[in-house]
């Protein structure tokens, strides 16, 4: 049983969790002063009988703080935010460096061409494997997704990566993994009824596996149903 | 030159006694329309609550029958009772669209809009009753559009109460037909219906108020259901043509949301969003205003702020026109844009924030009286913080990477609308009860029916920020066939567990309610001491309100005044008249040239 | 015919007006609808903007594909029909509850509203039935809602030479093309009913007066209205 | 609310028509018959257009004549519509 975001598996897990950690200290904060001054006031100023309410219409020095306050706070989450959304999404963020894949989603799965030898996509020697993703720890990697037929979304929780692969759009998410290991890919629009089930496995490579498991797939032919999560 | 008002077209001339069916079916009075709204949406409230309980049976329980569930038929469960994946879509779908469309707007808007606001601006009714009427009528007519999509080939619709196309637009792959047209027929006429109303709202409140009735003397729960109609009106007829368009896609093979042809599918989301977004304020203002007439009146204290509260409500209106844009972070819309929705977003806090210290400041050092109303108007006030401050998490855009279209969004939907909107509801319901019925409600059972309805609340909607972050997504129908949901899926049916007990204590409510409206003790005139106009009539109050249009001579807040203490209480109602009080202006009536 | 020597003020009506917006609730009722229906055609007209910006190739060129010489003719007509409202609104301000009056002197007969009334409700009648003309001819010759229908003889044309009839993006073309012209002519029908309806129970018992024509101001704001949207769509749609 | 000191006259209503009409006539001939860059044509047009469009709500609509109260009902939706079609627009220019 977790009880806090998955564990890091990118690069982006470092500043998101942080501000994650940032605005819950904020909204904690805030949620504390608001939930323990309910608490008191309705102790302390429960109607009893003689008691009298103090009359007033309100306090223009208080209220210009507490509206101060959350503007400055909200401009300053808004700035920093926008420093790391850049950074992450920004049109122009893929790294130069970056291993391309073409991942194309439609109901219910997901295929993704890798480039083969020559690391380039669209030349004849791509593969397509279904349900599979094969990437190398520590390259920046970036996924070109489109979609056959509906709104899919490819989301890696432990990666913190999730962008919506758009029909007629040609959309690019990058990442740069920091963990080998095995994970699970999964699709969080919702695209009709198989929407659950449309899940693939996540494999990080170190280079030299990748090598390997590439140089497996071109001799096995490449491409078909690469076996894994499609149930 | 200004002649003196004579009697309003409206006025009691016209209210003789008529036959049943007049007065309570085709009726064109206010009060009853709201009531009859207060009726069909509660019923909807039911409905909508129902499907929930089957979310969670299968969220809990994935693959395992379902208690009951073979009474349905098998398009919908497998033949032991197992809830069938399109089944589950189709329950998430519709208990939004249900929550959403057909119980929380029209139990503020359609009931308490109608309600409160000719009686608390000293109105003798809408300014248009029978367009009023037709108003509920249609209403009524969307829901019952909507329930048949349960009993059409294919059943309702299934992509989410957002509809996202091309799903929704194209039937081969939804799998859908007719239940994808009944829902924009029935939005459609909804939006006809809510139009309907705003304008009768806006009007009556800038033209009908009574004399004295300045506008910084009316009272905050009609302030916000005036901006609410506001929105209201300029906010659905975007729905509505989004609505067409996407029936037309569905029909007549028009390619607005279909990329193959050129169409673009961000479009649907645009046009939802800046729909949706003002449509969510849409289901909080009016709850807002009301909960802080409540607060003002258990407190026994004047509103903290009135000014900035209203100008709150206008700020929050005002930004809700241009942050839509945060719904679709990650839908592919350009990231400079999801900057600007960004800061958007997150300044909303600030008029969030002066309206809650507000109420707080309203409640300190007070005399507080913890009725019912009271009780959840302060639950409103902690659970609706809550709600508001998850929102901050996801208006950060890159925090919202990880949590969007997870459970913890699902956990801030339910925070700002059963925590924010439904606890306004209750508050509002047992509130203005003696003045819709005559009755009270009874207080035991509402107290009960608060703490435990708090309690299970808590418990079924605060785990779901944990599943959330942990990454289970929405709208999915069985979370364990993911490695890495199976570890949280003991929460999950722990919160199942919450949401039925949840449930259950809703009846408490449905019986106080129910059984009050013929048992309740009889009502004072002023049950609360309170300031408000509707108070100076009878429980319930007759058709066409007062006999003359009366004369406000303050303010709605005046609890605990001076004057107040020197008449022995500590409340001070609009509409008494206190020696040195002189009659306001009579309505002025411009002469001809106007 | 205008009134220089009147001293009133002949644009704001004479009768009582409710406080607060200073004008007569269904008055300000009927603006507020008109606003709520801006935003309905915003997002219809939204749409067609964003699409065609987004388009993936040229829209047809300007009458193509549409009969522009016709609608311009349904235009003209429109102008004409918001015309003799406003002078409906004039007679009955000026108290010409009659139809035509011979004026001495004069070769042509004075309109009263009942006159002016029933020119704007012939004119939008015709409007419509010019545009459901316009409508079949172009889905016999194969222009649908869904673009052109294959084996017809646009669709022909449209192949010999794609770039006049914006092949590529047809279906587009058509989608926005119905769903905008025909739900400005649901507008317009409407408004042609409630104006019949209006001339039967208030115009012929003459129940306006110079004191009292609230129905035909309102009704006139919501036919002015209609003209403009129109107005708009005869340029973004047919012209450009 | 008291009487306004000024008096409005009524405006000539033909002369409006006539208007409308001679610029319909421009815009057809002008998207026909006038070898004109797109982009100009574009322009013209819709100049043309919101022009027209602004007659008949001014003067056919009174608004010329009516308190910036109610006109303001009829301006607060523009806006609104300008910021929508914007941001859509942006999905592809950017
Ligand atoms: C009543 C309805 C309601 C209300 C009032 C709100 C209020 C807010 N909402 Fe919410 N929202 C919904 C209903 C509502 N929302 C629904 C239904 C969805 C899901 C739609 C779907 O996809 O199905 C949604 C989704 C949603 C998203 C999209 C999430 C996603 O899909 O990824 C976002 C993102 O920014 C968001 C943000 C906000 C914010 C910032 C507010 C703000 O208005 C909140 C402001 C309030 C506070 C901040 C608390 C009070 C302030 C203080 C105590 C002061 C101190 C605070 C600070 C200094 C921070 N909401
Ligand atoms: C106001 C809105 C509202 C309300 C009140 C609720 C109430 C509840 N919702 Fe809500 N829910 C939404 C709005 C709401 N929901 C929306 C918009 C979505 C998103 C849909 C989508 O993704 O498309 C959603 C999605 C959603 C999900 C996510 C499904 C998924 O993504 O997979 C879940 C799962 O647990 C859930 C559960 C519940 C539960 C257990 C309740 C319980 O609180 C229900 C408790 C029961 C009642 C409140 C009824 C009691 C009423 C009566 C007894 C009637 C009284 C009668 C008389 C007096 C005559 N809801
Ligand atoms: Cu693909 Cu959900
Ligand atoms: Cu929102």
């Amino acid at each position: 049983m977790r009880w806090w975001l998955p564990d890091a598996g990118s690069t982006f897990a470092g500043p998101i969790d942080t501000l994650f950690l940032a605005i819950l200290i904020i909204t904690g904060i805030a949620l504390v002063l608001v939930e323990v001054g309910l608490v008191t006031f309705v102790i302390r100023y429960r109607g009893r009988p003689g008691r009298k309410a103090f009359y007033t219409h309100g306090s223009t020095r208080a209220e210009v703080i507490w509206t101060a306050i959350p503007a400055v706070t909200m401009v300053a989450l808004g700035l920093i935010s926008n420093h790391y959304w850049v950074l992450i999404k920004g049109r122009r963020s893929v790294p130069p460096n970056a291993y391309h894949l073409g991942v194309h989603a439609k109901q219910f799965e997901w295929q993704i061409t890798y480039p083969g030898p020559d690391e380039k996509l669209g030349t004849s020697d791509d593969f397509t494997v279904r349900n599979q993703l094969h990437v190398i720890v520590n390259q920046p990697t970036a996924v070109e997704l489109t979609s056959e037929d509906v709104i899919h979304s490819f989301f890696v929780p432990e990666w913190r990566l999730k962008q919506d692969a758009v029909p007629g759009m040609h959309i690019i998410a990058w990442f740069q993994p920091t963990k080998t290991g095995e994970f699970e890919l999964g699709c969080a629009e919702l695209c009709g009824m198989g929407h659950y089930r449309m899940r693939a496995h996540v494999f990080v490579h170190t280079p030299e596996d990748y090598k390997a498991w590439v140089a497996q797939q071109i001799a096995a032919g490449g491409g078909g149903g690469g076996g894994g999560g499609s149930e | 030159m200004t002649t003196v008002a004579h009697a309003r077209p409206d006025a009691h001339a016209e209210h003789a006694p008529m036959g049943f069916w007049r007065k309570y079916i085709f009726s064109t009075d206010h009060k009853i329309i709201g009531i009859q709204f207060l009726f069909v949406s509660l019923f909807f409230l039911l409905v909508g609550g129902l499907l929930a309980m089957q979310i969670r049976w299968q969220l809990g329980f994935p693959n395992t029958p379902m208690p009951g569930g073979k009474i349905l038929p098998e398009t919908y469960v497998a033949s032991n009772g197992v809830i069938l994946p399109e089944y589950y879509v189709q329950l998430v779908s519709m208990h939004g669209t249900f929550m959403v469309f057909f119980a929380i707007m029209p139990l503020l808007v359609g009931v308490y809009a109608n309600f409160l606001i000719p009686l608390k601006i000293g109105a003798h009714d809408m300014a248009f009753p029978r367009i009023n009427m037709a108003s509920f009528w249609l209403a009524l007519l969307a829901g019952l559009i909507m329930m048949t999509s349960f009993f059409v080939p294919n059943g309702p619709i299934r992509s989410g109460w957002t509809n996202y196309a091309p799903l929704a637009a194209r039937p081969d792959l939804s799998g859908v037909t007719v239940g994808q047209m009944l829902w924009c027929i029935a939005i459609v006429v909804l939006g006809l219906s809510s139009v309907m109303g705003s304008l009768n709202y806006i009007t009556t409140v800038i033209n009908h108020r009574a004399p004295g009735m300045t506008w910084f003397r009316m009272p905050l729960s009609v302030w916000a259901l005036f901006i609410t109609a506001i929105l209201g009106v300029l906010a659905l007829p975007v729905l509505q043509g989004a609505a067409i368009m996407l029936l037309f896609d569905n029909v007549l093979g028009t390619h607005f949301f279909d990329p193959v042809a050129g169409g673009q599918a961000l479009l649907w989301q645009h046009l939802f969003w800046f729909f949706g977004h003002p449509e969510v304020y849409i289901l909080i203002l009016p709850a807002m205003g009301m909960v802080s007439d409540i607060i003002a009146n258990g407190s026994r204290k004047p509103i903290f702020g009135y000014h900035s509260m209203v100008f709150a409500i206008i700020g929050i209106a005002f930004l809700g026109w241009i942050v839509w844009g945060h719904h679709m972070f990650m839908s592919g819309m350009n990231p400079t844009l999801g900057s600007t929705f960004m800061v958007s977003t997150l300044l909303i806090a600030v008029p969030s924030a002066v309206k809650v210290f507000n109420w707080m400041g309203t409640m300190w050092r007070g005399n507080l009286r913890f009725h019912v109303p009271m009780l959840n108007a302060i639950g409103f006030v902690s659970m609706f913080t809550i709600g508001g401050l998850s929102g901050i998490f996801m208006a950060a855009t890159p925090v919202d990477i990880p949590i969007h279209d997870t459970q913890f969004i699902v956990a801030h939907i339910h925070y700002v609308l059963f925590g924010g909107s439904l606890f306004a509801l209750f508050a509002a319901i047992t509130y203005w009860y003696p003045k819709m019925f005559g009755r009270m409600m009874s207080t035991g059972l509402g107290k009960a029916h608060f703490w435990l309805t708090f309690l299970f609340y808590n418990l079924t909607f605060f785990p779901m920020h944990i599943i959330g972050m942990g990454g289970q997504m929405r709208r999915i129908y069985d979370p364990t066939i993911y490695d890495f949901l199976k570890p949280q899926q003991p929460l999950n049916v722990f919160i199942s567990y919450a949401a039925f007990a949840l449930f259950a204590v809703q009846f408490l409510f449905a019986f106080n309610f129910l059984w009050s409206l013929k048992f309740g003790k009889k009502a004072p005139q002023n049950p609360w001491d309170d300031n408000g106009m509707e108070w100076s009539l009878p429980n319930p109050a007759p058709h066409g309100n007062w006999e003359r249009t009366p004369n406000v001579y303050r303010g709605p807040y005046e609890f605990s005044s001076p004057e107040a203490e020197a008449r022995g209480t500590d409340f001070l109602p609009q509409y008494v008249k206190l020696p040195t009080d002189r009659d306001p202006a009579p309505v002025p009536v411009p002469a001809a040239g106007h | 015919m205008t009134h220089a020597t009147q001293t009133i003020d002949q644009m704001r009506p004479p009768f009582p007006a409710e406080p607060g917006a200073g004008v007569y609730s269904n008055k300000l009722g009927m603006w507020v609808f008109l606003a709520s229906d801006v935003m309905f055609f915003t997002a219809l007209i939204g749409s067609y903007i964003v699409l065609r910006f987004g388009a993936p190739g040229e829209w047809a060129k300007p009458g193509a594909v549409l009969n522009v010489p016709l609608t311009a003719f349904n235009t003209f007509l429109l102008i004409c029909s918001s015309v003799s409202m406003v002078k409906a609104y004039a007679a009955i301000q000026d108290g010409k509850k009659y139809f035509l009056r011979p004026v001495p002197g004069k070769l042509l007969r004075d309109g009263g509203l009942k006159f002016w009334l029933l020119v704007t409700m012939i004119c939008g009648a015709a409007f419509v039935s010019v545009q459901l003309v316009e409508y079949f001819k172009l889905v016999h010759h194969g222009f649908t809602p869904a673009g052109f229908r294959d084996g017809s003889l646009l669709a022909g044309e449209a192949a010999a030479d794609p770039v006049k009839y914006g092949l590529a993006v047809a279906g587009l073309y058509g989608s926005s093309f119905f769903t905008m012209t025909g739900f400005h002519g649901f507008h317009v029908t409407c408004g042609v009913i409630s104006m019949t309806y209006l001339y039967f129970t208030k115009v012929l018992p003459e129940k306006y007066s110079p004191q009292d024509y609230r129905g035909i101001e309102v009704i006139g704001l919501y036919w002015h209205f209609v003209d403009l949207v129109w107005i708009i769509l005869f340029t973004i749609v047919y012209l450009i | 609310m008291t009487t306004p000191t000024t008096t409005h006259k009524r405006p000539n209503y033909m002369l409006i028509w006539l208007y409308l009409f001679i610029m319909t006539v421009a815009e057809v001939s002008l998207a026909f018959e006038l070898p004109l860059s797109r982009n100009v044509k574009l322009l013209l047009l819709l100049f043309l257009a919101v022009w027209k469009a602004l007659l008949v709500a001014l003067f056919f609509m009174h608004l010329k004549f009516e308190r910036w109260r109610l006109r303001l009902i009829f301006i607060i939706p523009l806006p609104l519509a300008a910021i929508l079609v914007t941001a859509a627009i942006m999905e592809k220019v950017f």
